[in-house]
């Protein structure tokens, strides 16, 4: 398929990991979106970006952590763009190094160029 | 128009399902056509069998029944539903079933993709 | 882009978060408990004034009369409309719900 | 039963009408305590204030309106004390005059007084 | 001490039952009494029969079965239930099933009352 | 009163709403995403070291190391707790849950 015919979807995570399912869920639907071969984007703003926070352990909860998934997500399952909104780290004390993986750090007039050519939004 | 619908609130708890089964009666009135609803997350609750609101309420499975008949797809995420309790046997149509792909199929077909 | 708000201003981070990623043309409609940021004398109405510089911005009329606030409580220049008038923002603009 | 060996019980609701059930789930709750003669009150503070205001009309909702409810529930359903706080009533627009029925408008100091004599709390 | 519990929201959705199963479990072995569980709103939904989480995630009918066992008095709401499908046939335990005054009994026989 | 709080103060007013109830005495226990508030160099810093001015406050251990936080990472003076502790702490006062 050739690149302008691919449908431009994004993921828009703004939910903290654990304290509800969305972002275990939205993982899920990534995981699946990726087999699909369209251009299937992530973006992580507000609360989202605790998700990719470095040494999640989950082990007293009793819950599973999802977080290692999205070490893989770019390469075992072909989503295109991940992007964490800069903004929202800061204001939150967190830096690039803070991350789990390396993902695309873009500033909110950025992400909002980004925004403008999607087709759908999936807000989690 | 096309327009694909996204549920993620469960029925009562939220408004979510009211409002989008309130913009699907106003788009269709219009002309527009739905390509589908995918409930998703604590969405999958609205397709139970077995909810039984009080008489005097609205009753979401009839009112989801009628867009059904009125041609609009439903469909139910078999992931979220079986973490959920919403499997073949308390779903209200089996065929309803389905993977998450059918949500991109949705993003995909519909001139607009909007959530509730 | 239309931005669609469904909490409440008073108890959830919702409308401010939108209004970060609103640019010019873009339309704010307000549903559901987003209705109550469009209300006169309330803590949110400088900052709704502000978005309406710049910006259109909806009600929902069926959650408004829900909530008991009459058209006459409502911030100037912010337009009522109904869930067909929904529908058509929709179809100019592609939705995002800032939930 | 005499009024020490009753148990204090007070409703603190916090959410808006409609976009959540929490309000009509609460009050079908407050409808069932005051028939069994125990010391019930009910306070409404932040977004709660909002479920007191008059003139609610959900017919282009096709919800029902629970409003109604409050104007009876002292008087047929026995419940005992119904707060609303001023601080949130203010800080919304709102004011005594709107309110759908008679409540003892209090400032937070005198409704945390009232907190300090509960047994327990149901958070709606 | 006796604790009464009040569960509002459902599984996996949110974390609050997974909080109060931990602090039933703590309380307990600390050598407290646990008077009750209610489940109202959405959280009568932890008590269908029917959950099928997947198999490396916690199961949360199991984790309730667990604490039942060791005499935790489960009561599942029967108005919030019957508005959300959770009814005799998709209820853990139709016996469970009960009215909100079973909540104020538990206020009633509790030192402490604590909603998750 | 033990105010338990178990929102994010980025998202919801929660924590706020429970500041304004709290008395001399009180305490205030943060889990769930409610324990983002105590983290150093976030937004809620100064406010929850206002807080530790007058009241003690709690942080739910597994909720903390669940969402990666290091224990070095919360601010000054906030005690970690486990269940256990958890248990203890509403023992000791009346519980009321800011959701």
């Amino acid at each position: 398929m050739s690149e302008q015919e691919k449908t431009k979807v994004m993921f828009v995570c703004r939910s903290a990991p654990y304290g509800n399912i969305f972002e275990q869920e939205a993982i899920e639907a990534m995981i699946m979106f990726g087999a699909y071969e369209q251009d299937i984007s992530v973006s992580f703003i507000d609360d989202g970006v605790y998700s990719l926070k470095k040494g999640q352990d989950t082990s007293l909860l009793g819950k599973k952590n999802f977080s290692l998934t999205y070490m893989i997500l770019k390469d075992d399952f072909e989503i295109n763009h991940i992007y964490v909104e800069k903004e929202s780290l800061e204001e939150r004390g967190l830096n690039e190094s803070d991350l789990i993986t390396e993902v695309e750090v873009l500033d909110r007039n950025a992400l909002r160029e980004k925004m403008d050519e999607m087709k759908a939004f999936l807000p989690f | 128009m096309k327009f694909g619908i996204l549920i993620k609130d469960g029925p009562y708890m939220h408004q979510a399902m009211d409002t989008a089964y309130n913009f699907i009666v106003a788009a269709m009135e219009m002309g527009h056509e739905i390509t589908g609803v995918f409930f998703y997350n604590d969405g999958v609750y609205n397709r139970s069998n077995a909810l039984e609101p009080p008489i005097d309420e609205r009753n979401i499975m009839k009112l989801l029944t009628d867009i059904e008949l009125k041609g609009v797809r439903l469909i139910v995420c078999v992931a979220a539903g079986k973490r959920r309790g919403i499997v073949n046997k308390t779903v209200c149509e089996v065929n309803e079933i389905s993977g998450l792909g059918q949500l991109l199929d949705l993003c995909i077909a519909s001139d607009r993709m909007i959530t509730f | 882009m239309l931005h669609i708000v469904k909490r409440s201003p008073y108890e959830s981070s919702a409308l401010n978060d939108s209004l970060k990623y609103i640019k010019e043309k873009d339309i704010l409609l307000l549903i559901e408990d987003g209705v109550y940021s469009a209300k006169k004398g309330g803590k949110f109405e400088n900052l709704l004034k502000g978005v309406l510089q710049n910006n259109e911005v909806f009600c929902l009329i069926a959650d408004v009369k829900a909530r008991g606030i009459e058209g006459s409580e409502i911030i100037e220049n912010v337009k009522l409309i109904d869930y067909k008038g929904f529908v058509d923002k929709v179809c100019e603009q592609n939705p995002l719900m800032w939930a």
